[in-house]
């Protein structure tokens, strides 16, 4: 907490009325002391502080990313986000990104595109880079606002509705190239150098690599490795190394490399045995699944009956997979949830978030999965979380 | 205008991708999948179909046996996914006064009880006013993900207008399915 | 309803390639015919429009005004009224009126505050005039924005907190001139000429005259005609000719006389009778009062067990009084309102808002006050109502 | 700055008019009245002290025997009208982070059960971020309409700031009432 030591005015004009704070008579105890008013600031996040991410559907444009402890329970404050906004938060916890829309008037004039830099300590605005106005006014995933690895570039998705990536240099402080990307969607980073992959509406990931400046040097075609017809895949992935986990509408796992010199594909496994068919268990929700990479388990959002159209249902229970030997080893109960995100480190937790109540459960990542804590009302319309 | 000639390359694209599939029935399912996108419809709650608990509870008309044009179970709003203009001062195939239709739209195929045919329908939004915020409907049948941008609706399509503010969503018939008549 | 005649991309796609609308074969019905999207377009309001103004305290950043037909029930379409927007509608329902503010980033940058004209039948913005940014972002009352009586002229309210009058001039589109009032709150409008007076913190009236710029040519104080310390008067005006009428915290009526030279002051009576003061039933809400002209029957918000700081509660009834004879000669219930407002003319209706639901009720002015229909869902902190 | 400016002669307006009463009591009382005003504060919902639900209700602590500071019935919050930065990722006194203190504020008085003592409270509000949103509490105790600005809450607190825009409202002691020791 900053003391604000600039006295206001208004406040003056009774201080200096009111009878001072004297010192208590006998057997009463000292009255309080005369307070000042403060600001507060964060501390370094600890490996689970939740960034939670508001659309608010009914007033869109004053959408918002909800500050949470989530060990704790605690709300530690808001980052404005504006109007259909993207977001993301440096690996460090230091920025939170989010790349968003204004209008002179609120909701009319020119449009402008903008990725504004907030502090993660303070809240407060440290930057704001023009970009196109073409950024996808879209719920905000993993895969839509994805910094480099190296922290240097920031790759915006577009949309208007034909899509493409923006690359903004961090550094500079400014946008430097649009990349082309037809028909596909999504931006999976890699772990080394300057190069995504994005999923494409014919089942292949187009890689594109850029040069130190920022530009495409060279883009490529995968091979087909999903049937985006019979087995759509969630675009949200999960990160494992330079693994790529990506769930199937139908509860099929594909698992992609990005290493080397272009992705590498291993064969689908099933979350499901023939009894889980039997009663159409499904993967559902916004961020449908989660990973704890310690331990190798990933949480996937499931419900039954599932059919057509309920590939965004919230989840009757989460079940957990060890990834090595793709077995499941958990099904946890669920609050009803869209979203789940995991925390790493020593005090490894499964967040889970209900939209309607804006309701986090966590729960210990341990045997039985205990339930530490819930909050509710966190925002609105919340869908996306991610955790530092 | 930019945004046309980039569109006119995506139709192409998505023609070309269409058309892979044999028959003359199997293209027309293609391009009902394609375009039963979502009207901006952020797919935040989902609905059953049945469940018309959103548009019931903000302004809508009381649930009744046979649903109106402001109930979520309406059968041409199959797959909108968005405020209904019928609560926002619109009707099913006009945006409310002061609203500007959305440049890019998509397209379901819902069944009509009273006739027993399916019909394709245009989900149009309305478009320069902030969020209507009443009668909330949301279904997500044949959507996808964004590589399959014409069935996607986690974004808004009022994109391409001059001001991308999303208002609410209309639903207009455009024609009958292939094979109805 | 008017047709869009240009046909809209990927629109266009699926036509070309649905089945033709073709005759239906024989014993079954024709097939629906094509549709074309449509934009509405109000009528002239019938007497029975009414404005509903929502602050949305939640986002008050996207405030708006709900244009609800009052006698069907129906709503018929909004107004974006931005950031703790001040509003009104023209005498003849042709203009709606939005004193507002916006900054470039929604949150952030340079602050505008701009007079907005929406046209009443369209819904659209027809124009916008720059004022000082001194506006009172205020709840809107009717007399913090007001037009003069010949429509020349409209008046803003001014905080920042000092206190003045922004004066527009609505056929130039121009902001002409600000009149300080310090100590003084809100604009009362005269029936005649381009005059209004003020409400003082001594209980006194300032009364500014312009001359045919707009500017202030003279400024007359009046005597006290109220004791703001013993019985504050809500400045929430009603007018009958040139007579307006305000009720005071405690019951009581203060008609006040704005024509002629200067203003003139009746005597104050009571609401209450003894049993009426036993009970303690006071005033209360934000639009508290409304009168209907034709039979001279003023409506009360009241609400027994009245103490201090109830002045805003909702009310428990509505009760109607005879200006003329000073005579309570009704009790109607309430449906928990803070603003009531009454329709004139042909089928005159008083409709009462409860804010927590958004709920309009609308009852006949006649005999028994018989309930016409009940809206709900009307805006989340709807606190202002006007009928046109 | 010309908004300083007018606010001088605002405050020895302000003055003059409570210096008539005569005693240094009665000066005191009027001036803590014209002090306890909105500190932003629509009296949109008017709640009764003890009735916490608004609080209670989005984001507060479950309500208990002793009130705590995210309940509407805390002691210090006697005339807050607002949302409660406690739950706002602030505290009783401090902003959350990355807001911005208010310029101009208002005071009330408040009974502190824990010592029996009357405390002057100054309601600051926060500003420079969009709503809050979070544990609304309102009461209107002395509050009067804006021909007296001191004591008025149906108006913007941060109506000073660089940005108006209202975030939540903070409770602070900054002094005891008259009388009291």
């Amino acid at each position: 907490m900053e003391k604000i030591k600039k006295r206001r005015w208004l406040l003056a004009l009774p201080l200096c009325m009111a009878t001072s704070l004297a010192v208590a008579g006998p057997g009463k105890p000292a009255p309080l002391p005369e307070e000042e008013i403060g600001l507060e600031r964060l501390a370094p996040p600890d490996g689970n502080r939740l960034y939670v991410t508001d659309f608010v559907f009914n007033h869109m444009v004053d959408g918002r990313i909800h500050v949470v402890d989530g060990k704790a329970g605690r709300f530690l404050g808001q980052v404005v986000s504006g109007y259909g906004a993207l977001t993301t938060v440096s690996p460090d916890g230091k920025s939170i990104y989010v790349a968003t829309t204004y209008y002179p008037r609120l909701y009319r004039g020119q449009r402008s595109d903008v990725v504004e830099i907030h502090d993660g300590e303070t809240l407060e605005l440290k930057g704001e880079i023009d970009i196109p106005a073409k950024k996808a006014q879209a719920a905000s995933y993993r895969s839509m606002l994805v910094p480099s690895s190296d922290g240097r570039f920031l790759y915006v998705q577009n949309a208007t509705p034909a899509t493409s990536v923006t690359v903004v240099d961090l550094q500079a402080r400014k946008f430097v190239a649009e990349i082309p990307t037809p028909g596909c969607w999504s931006i999976q980073s890699w772990g080394q150098g300057h190069r995504f992959s994005t999923i494409c509406g014919d089942g292949t990931l187009l890689t594109v690599t850029l040069d130190e400046a920022g530009q495409a040097k060279s883009r490529e075609r995968s091979p087909r490795f999903f049937d985006p017809d019979k087995d759509p895949i969630y675009v949200h992935p999960e990160m494992l190394g330079e693994d790529r986990y990506f769930v199937s509408y139908y509860g099929n796992v594909y698992k992609v490399g990005l290493s080397g010199d272009k992705p590498s594909f291993a064969a689908p496994w099933s979350l499901l045995d023939a009894g889980d068919r039997k009663q159409a268990w499904r993967p559902g929700g916004m961020q449908v699944t989660t990973l704890h990479r310690a331990s190798g388990t990933l949480f996937v959002n499931m419900h039954d009956k599932g059919e057509e159209g309920s590939h965004k249902n919230p989840s009757k229970e989460i079940w957990a997979y060890d990834v090595s030997s793709q077995k499941r080893v958990a099904r946890i109960p669920s609050n009803g949830a869209i979203s789940l995100v995991a925390s790493q480190g020593a005090d490894p937790l499964l967040y889970s978030l209900n939209v309607e109540k804006g309701e986090i459960v966590a729960r210990k990542i341990a045997k039985g999965y205990p339930k530490l804590n819930t909050v509710a009302g966190i925002g609105e319309t919340s869908l996306f979380m991610e955790v530092r | 205008m930019d945004f046309l000639k980039l569109l006119d390359g995506f139709t192409e694209r998505r023609t070309r991708t269409v058309a892979q599939n044999a028959s003359r029935r199997g293209f027309l399912a293609g391009v009902s999948k394609l375009l039963v996108a979502g009207a901006f419809a952020l797919p935040v709650l989902p609905f059953d179909r049945t469940n018309a608990h959103a548009a019931g509870g903000h302004g809508a008309a009381k649930k009744k046996a046979e649903p109106t044009d402001t109930d979520c179970d309406y059968w041409r709003y199959c797959s909108v996914d968005g405020f209904l203009c019928s609560c926002c001062g619109g009707t099913m195939t006009t945006c409310p006064p002061g609203s500007t239709p959305s440049a890019v739209s998509w397209v379901g195929t819902c069944h009509n009880p009273a006739d027993g045919r399916d019909y394709l329908i245009s989900y149009n939004d309305c478009c320069g006013k902030t969020a209507c915020g009443r009668c909330f409907c949301n279904t997500n049948i044949r959507e996808r993900p964004g590589y399959r941008m014409g069935v996607h609706n986690d974004i808004n399509w009022c994109m391409a207008n001059q001001s991308s503010h999303y208002h609410c969503t209309v639903s207009i018939v455009v024609g009958l399915e292939e094979g109805q008549s």
